[in-house]
């Protein structure tokens, strides 16, 4: 595939879009995948861009995968590189579990944003650059020396640099727009222009601009002006020559949307909690990322969910404790700093055996570290990171729609044993979207409650069911009058006790009310073979990945499956046979080796860790070469 | 007047209760028995929520719901509880060292958020429970194990602290003088918000008769003074002296007449602060939350009582609000989000 | 007076000083930089010790020792820091979020400690670094991506609390007024025991203009009211109002004559609060903080100053009690404590 | 050895002693090791008793191990269960590792301390009893259905009930005193019956008497008379007829002194801050049981030992951290709830790479669990109870005599490595005590400090030594001026960084750096064979359990052996291998089984875990019986 790079200024800068011309006959690119990055400054408008070519290309009938990336200074220097923002969709027939390691179409709005994102372009990927954003001063600000566009840096890459800035701003002229409203149009024709390169239906979108700026009509016919004067850009001007076909994924039939991981964890939790007829109470202290989700919650009133904002974490996990024992499904949500901070609480949770769920959406640490990337390096923590013996339940979620099944999982074991519940998500995880086929409501699991002794008189608030959970006798009941505490307490009567022997059946039977949660678990399952020569088992977000890799992987004769563990804690039943149907086991995880070490502990096996620590998720290349290295050293 | 629904018998439980002999929260629990069966909530509407600390076991003590917590947390818990179901009654009992130590944060934002929770600080002025060491409210050279030159920080004035924290009902009593005490708890509990009240009470192991000037018979007219509406702040066995305020400083005068009914005299009753618990500003109770032995009398009684919407019947308000402008709430709505597509 | 070591340039890092564009934080660093060089105190003996938060963020951008630490908990760590060295002129930098959310315990035990810090508390009334959500002093109906109906918790004022903590120096200041920002600082540095100061601070993105009525030049004079030792409190662009006592409660009025020199009025100058930054109570800056928008006019300035032995001075007078007492330490004496005996 | 039990009475009640008469010759029972236990209500001076009981053991040539048991009731009523006070004595020519299983002679003052202890009492044992205190109201309140001197209910048991009350008040009825004050010396009446029994010298206690009561001439008198005529009471009454002769110990040469496990740890703080030339500013909040070791401390003003005490355990440790960072040492000692508390602070300490030592003396959890009570289950907890990838060292002391040791060492590593050191301690070692060789102050090692770099113009906060220890740059030195914090820090440089491939490094350099501590540590060392059937590997406290119980195990003729870890992490560089060496490991811990899932974790070692949880050390038995049930199962 030949690179053709163009000399910049191919494009005359007043070539204003012609009258309409028959469709150019161009080749077109067969690809069983795609990525595209739309990439400006945070004022570009690019996380709508993105959003648009998301819906345009679900419609289409592909697979997506989407990655937001916000700049982390909140508002940096216009075109700085602090201040890119860039929005990321891969899609296609099948695979695209991931954001894609390496961008097909770059569009890039200014110098700094070609600077950030050139390194991810595939080489002889193509970079849709904004021309009219070169000035000497903005490619100085973003670090380049030179105009990258004339420079010979873009070498090994297809460029088309377009004056978008004139093109949007002609095919609008008639409308009577403030600059700075004329400005805002131009992601619409970058827009337009990948609509045509990828054969996408602008109707959808065209619809979203209607509704979106029904108020604001000369906006509302700028922007689709501006989206159409992109697409036929592309069809009318040379400066692309050629087109990709991505063919339509096969889905199973159903209602499908959007969801992110955010969302998945907000509807799960708000399914649950309908579905349980309790009111939920999300409390919680903002911390970047979970303070996403939070604000997803606070827009679901309507749900009853209610939202206390607490003064911290320790806080946070009190309000959802003392929901729980007032009757609410009590919920917070917090980083790696706001679990740690919650350790103390989480063993009155343990202790008192109320239903919570602590959403962890894990980030980079130690400390503060690295607040705005990703990682995967609270597990140990989540497990032990309590004194005294104290175990309970550790879910971690797996993709956007896992973020939905496992967040309702969790209100579901918490309640059905009285127990909390840590579920582990991670930054990526929460921003990441894919396509969701909705449920329905009345097919999702019944939330059930441990059984309530109506004999008040002779209530013992220690006595369990034959899951071991107690009752929870939620205050206002008369008869059921009962104290609980962070105290020992006598195994039949409740009461405090320092007992000697007492002790140790309470912690026996702590312990065994959460192992034995594994007798109702489903087993682990693998993607590939049932037994063979390696099996990748990761847990959490590194799912997409890992289930890529070994795919590709699975074209060599040697038996190489994929599993990921959702449970953390208890395991499946079945993880330690399972894993011993492997010749070799490689754990990848975006930490120094937790579930390794967690797998010996537990099961004694000895597993190959793949280990990152980079704040940013595997690419799939990544486990592939690691899959190649050791399936070579065995052969 | 409702007939009161339980007697204080039917608050106990069949736990021994274990405090040191002597210890001042036998006779706060005793009260709190007396006024709960005053106040006319059933026994399964109550929840008593604590921390940790001598003071802290009140919860296992009294046959309603209860929980008792960690150190310093309680009034988090207890919010939760609040916004989980308003309809119940929750007292949260802490102690100088649970409430202002660890907990002083949470109490805090538990006060400003005027939750409706009836907060009881037991103050001894000390941590009895870890035997003895000072507290937040430890007058300075308070000599403890952890202290042996005495405590150098200043004391922590608890009603001070609520007051700026946005308090809308703040009062003080003392373990010994019981009538007070169930009156007080019962101003408490029929207040809609929160309650912060100090109880005074006395450590008889650790810091034994610290309010001895406040309790004993022979001193304590002299020393304390019982605060009430609209009226003037008089004191002394004799009802012969009051505070009177130099613009904002207060100072102590004799009344001329010990009834305070000379007129014309220079130092006459009308000059004297009247009390008033529910002016706009909290000035006026911060001042007499300021007044201390020996250079004042220390005032009991309600310091402030004013009305503000509570946080949980705001939060289910924005609720009921939300719910009114969309409708009943469809959850597969919700599921579908704003743009769905079908496969067939 | 010293002359000065410093310039504000020597305290200029190389990294690069990161606020949105606007940002309130930036006057308030070119303020403490200019107050620094003033105060006279060398580069190595300043210590900047922060939270969490964009105004956390300060001791990177200045070349002294710093030490940006976890949410809400500076206080202590700073604490810790003079114990260790009394020597060092430690500042703590703090958020309306890092301070009064998390930190509003480690706060208030440090104040009523009175260890020797500056803490300055940047109030932007949201939670910037997270990107605006609603901080223990939002206005109620703060509207937030945590509250899109509108907050519903009753702010704090900063110096109310500072004040309940026993604090011994509380002043006010704002980001724009840089002549008096600085002034302030510099009492602040001054100060011996912890001085605590609110400074309004313009948090451009996510609270933009809600100081408006006391930063913009139009409106502010009839909005602020500065602070002057022993001066009545006078305000207004034509200094022809005033506060004044009716009993504990502030009200204003109009002074019949501008700049308050009309003898025999009824609203005479003479009958306005007398500023008193020193008195022994602290119930008039109390009253003070009490003040604001837009019913009176916020004070700008020191509400108090008062002298109180610092909690580091006093716990090393301990030990040099102690030494004193028991002659020169000896480790081999106590190794061996009270009873030994010797295998031979 | 018959029982002899006497039928109640047998002294009369008026039995004064009569004037001296020869000492009566009686059998004398030789015993390795014996064990006395004085219990009474909290008021009657046992733990005096048992102090003073202590010295006089120690002084006349033997080992001594000793445990304290006071009431968790702060003051419960008087007679009461909850009342009582114990003080137990184990002694002897060797294995005086513990407190003794059992305990030979039991001085009980009344019902309750009777009803309490008897169940602890050898088959066989005597107990002396205060015959005084069986009134009937007083044997009811203990919970006694009947007098148990009179019901037979102490079959078995060689009983000696005098009637002490008025034997002491004869004793002593020449003196004026109050009642109380007379009631006050029966405890030294019932010591000096000990004395004469184990044949103590009563001369230290008569000097110590002089000593404490010299202000006080009548009590002084008092006691030294009713100590005497416990001891002429022994003599010549045949109450007891037989005494024991317990031979002296071996001992190293030097000068000893008695050191309990808080002392120890005191000790240990202060001579490494005096030998690192830095204040100690020891910051903690009131918990039980490190409240004790604060209490310790705050008496130590005059060797520069800064004491604040903080509002919480997270300020606590905050206060350390701070401390460090301005150049002292910063300590900080908790239980299991206020090391949970700290888990983001130890995050903080961990990333700010600032030397600071934790005392967590650990007591029964899970959260305020039984706070009275021993444990060992904060071992996860302080290796993964912290966000992210989070290592610091972690030391487990073994005796009160390695409490110097190893506080003295944490210090030392903290210092020399720039790293927060967990130190374990628990409730049972803080309050046991044994006899010390006292170390000269010049032998103690020295405290180093990383190199600091006297370059300060170009000083850089995140620059090496060969240990991978950044310098401690402290406040006050110009030229050093730099900033810290929880962010992740440019490898280089020591400014904020969210680089990825910087991360991966400093994580890498964080783990290495508490890792290759192991290279300096003394290798992991056995009592016993150095290969073989057996090794019993245990870590903190339990050391003179197990010590003990295979030095008895010893005698069979397989090969077992006992080595403790007291370096948890790392540990020890041979530690692998070591276990290697036997054929089984058995690893007895008061918890769940957390060292043993270590070990598999670390090494994929599989070991045989004796757990108990029961909030009471092991006993020697209980090992022995584990030991002796393995070796069986081997044969
Ligand atoms: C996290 C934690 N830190 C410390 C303690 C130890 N502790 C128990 S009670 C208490 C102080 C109680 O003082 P106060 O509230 O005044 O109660 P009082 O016993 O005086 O009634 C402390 C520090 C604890 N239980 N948990
Ligand atoms: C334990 C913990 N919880 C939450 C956070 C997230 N957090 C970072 S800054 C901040 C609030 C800062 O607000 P403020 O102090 O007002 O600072 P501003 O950004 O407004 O200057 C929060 C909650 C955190 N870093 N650590
Ligand atoms: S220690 Fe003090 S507060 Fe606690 S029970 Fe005893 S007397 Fe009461
Ligand atoms: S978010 Fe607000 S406070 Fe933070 S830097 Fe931006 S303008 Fe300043
Ligand atoms: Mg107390
Ligand atoms: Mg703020």
């Amino acid at each position: 595939m030949a690179a053709i790079k163009r000399t910049p200024g191919a494009v005359p800068p007043e070539s204003v879009p012609p009258a309409p011309v028959p469709p150019a006959r161009v080749p077109v690119e067969e690809r069983a995948q795609a990525t595209v990055r739309f990439a400006g400054d945070s004022g570009d408008g690019m996380q709508l861009a993105g959003a648009q070519f998301t819906s345009a290309s679900a419609h289409a009938g592909n697979l997506v995968f989407t990655l937001p990336e916000n700049p982390t200074e909140i508002r940096a220097p216009a075109g700085s590189l602090a201040g890119v923002s860039g929005f990321t969709i891969h899609f296609g027939a099948h695979s695209t579990r991931t954001a894609g390691d390496r961008v097909d179409v770059l569009v890039a709005m200014n110098p700094a944003a070609l600077k950030v994102n050139h390194p991810a372009l595939q080489p002889g990927g193509l970079a849709i650059v904004n021309a009219d954003a070169f000035a000497p001063d903005e490619w100085t600000k973003a670090g380049y020396d030179a105009n990258p566009l004339e420079d010979g840096s873009l070498a090994g890459v297809r460029l088309a640099a377009l004056p978008i800035n004139k093109l949007s701003r002609a095919a609008i002229a008639r409308i009577k727009l403030s600059p700075r409203e004329a400005e805002r149009c131009r992601n619409f024709f970058a827009l337009g222009m990948v609509y045509w390169l990828f054969d996408r239906p602008t109707e959808p979108t065209l619809r979203w601009i209607r509704a979106k700026f029904a108020m604001n009509p000369a906006v509302l016919e700028a922007n689709s002006l501006s989206l159409m004067a992109g697409y036929r850009f592309g069809e009318t001007n040379p400066v692309v020559p050629f087109r990709f076909r991505v063919p339509k994924a096969n889905f199973a039939p159903g209602k499908y949307r959007k969801l992110t991981g955010n969302e998945g964890l907000a509807l799960g939790l708000v399914s649950a909690a309908h579905r349980a007829e309790r009111p939920l109470v999300f409390a919680s202290c903002p911390i970047h990322p979970a303070s996403e989700l939070m604000h997803e919650m606070a827009e679901l009133k309507r749900f009853d969910v209610r939202c206390p904002q607490a003064e911290d974490e320790i806080a946070a996990l009190g309000l959802a404790l003392g929901a729980s024992f007032g009757g609410a499904i009590g919920v917070t949500a917090t980083s790696g700093p706001g679990l740690s901070l919650q350790s103390e609480m989480l063993g009155l949770a343990v202790m008192a055996e109320l239903p919570c769920v602590i959403v962890d959406l894990q980030r980079g640490g130690p400390s503060t570290g690295l607040p705005g990337k990703t990682e995967q390096a609270d597990l140990l923590q989540a497990l032990f990171g309590r004194h005294g013996e104290c175990p309970l339940v550790v879910l971690a979620a797996a993709t956007p729609s896992d973020c939905f099944a496992l967040a309702y999982e969790a209100v579901r074991l918490a309640v059905r044993y009285m127990t909390p519940v840590i579920l582990l998500g991670d930054l990526y995880l929460s921003a990441a979207a894919e396509a969701w086929r909705i449920p329905a409501v009345d097919d999702l699991p019944a939330i059930e409650t441990p059984h309530l002794d109506a004999n008040g008189s002779a209530f013992q608030p220690n006595l369990r069911d034959q899951r071991l959970a107690r009752p929870w006798a939620i205050p206002g009941v008369p008869g059921f009058e009962h104290r609980i505490g962070g105290l020992e307490k006598n195994v039949e009567t409740g009461y405090v006790s320092s007992d000697p022997d007492n002790h140790e059946r309470m912690v026996h039977l702590r312990a065994r009310k959460i192992a034995q949660i594994a007798d109702e678990l489903p087993a682990l399952a693998v993607a590939g073979p049932e037994s063979g020569d390696l099996l990748v088992l990761g847990w959490g977000s590194t799912q997409g990945a890992i289930q890529s890799a070994v795919e590709r992987a699975q074209t060599s004769d040697l038996a190489v499956a994929a599993a990921q563990l959702r449970y953390l804690n208890p395991m499946p039943k079945n993880t330690a046979e399972l894993l011993s149907r492997y010749k070799k086991v490689l754990v990848p995880e975006l930490n120094g080796g937790q579930l390794s070490l967690l797998l010996r502990a537990r099961f004694g096996v000895e597993s190959i860790g793949l280990c990152k620590i980079q704040g940013e998720p595997f690419t799939v290349g990544e486990i592939e070469m690691k899959i190649a290295e050791i399936l070579q050293s065995k052969t | 007047m409702t007939l009161p629904l339980l007697t204080p018998a039917d608050l106990d439980t069949d736990r021994e209760v274990r405090w040191c002999p002597g210890c001042g929260d036998f006779a706060i629990l005793a009260q709190l028995k007396q006024a709960l069966s005053e106040a006319g909530v059933p026994r399964e509407k109550l929840v008593f929520v604590s921390g940790f600390g001598c003071s802290s076991r009140i919860p296992y003590y009294l046959n309603t719901y209860g929980f008792q917590t960690v150190q310093g947390r309680g009034p988090a818990i207890a919010t939760g509880i609040k916004i989980a179901n308003p309809e119940l009654q929750v007292w949260v009992v802490t102690g100088d060292g649970d409430g202002l130590s660890a907990g002083a944060g949470h109490l805090i934002h538990a006060i400003r958020r005027n939750v409706d929770l009836k907060i009881l600080l037991f103050n001894n002025e000390v941590f009895g429970l870890t035997k003895g060491q000072n507290s937040p409210t430890s007058r300075v050279g308070t000599r403890t194990k952890a202290s042996p030159l005495g405590s150098i920080e200043t004391p922590l004035r608890p009603l001070s602290l609520a007051l700026a924290a946005e308090a809308t009902f703040v009062a003080r009593t003392v373990d010994v003088d019981v009538h007070h005490l169930t009156e007080t708890l019962l101003r408490a509990a029929s207040h809609r918000g929160t309650a912060f009240v100090e109880i005074y009470q006395n450590c008889k192991i650790f810091n034994d008769g610290v309010f001895d000037y406040a309790t004993d018979k022979s001193v304590k007219e002299e020393h304390t003074l019982h605060l009430e509406q609209r009226r003037p702040l008089i004191f002394g066995r004799d009802r012969n002296m009051g505070v009177r305020l130099n613009g904002v400083v207060p100072e102590i005068v004799q009344l001329n007449n010990g009834n305070g009914n000379s007129a014309g005299s220079s130092n006459h009753i009308d000059d004297l602060v009247i009390h008033d618990e529910s002016g706009d500003d909290a000035t006026l109770a911060f001042l007499l939350s300021r007044l201390s032995f020996p250079e004042f009398p220390e005032c009991f009684g309600v310091f402030r009582c004013v009305d503000r919407p509570t946080y949980e019947g705001q939060l289910l308000g924005q609720i009921a609000e939300a719910r009114q402008a969309h409708g009943p709430a469809k959850l597969d709505e919700l599921l579908a989000g704003d743009e769905t597509w079908t496969v067939a």
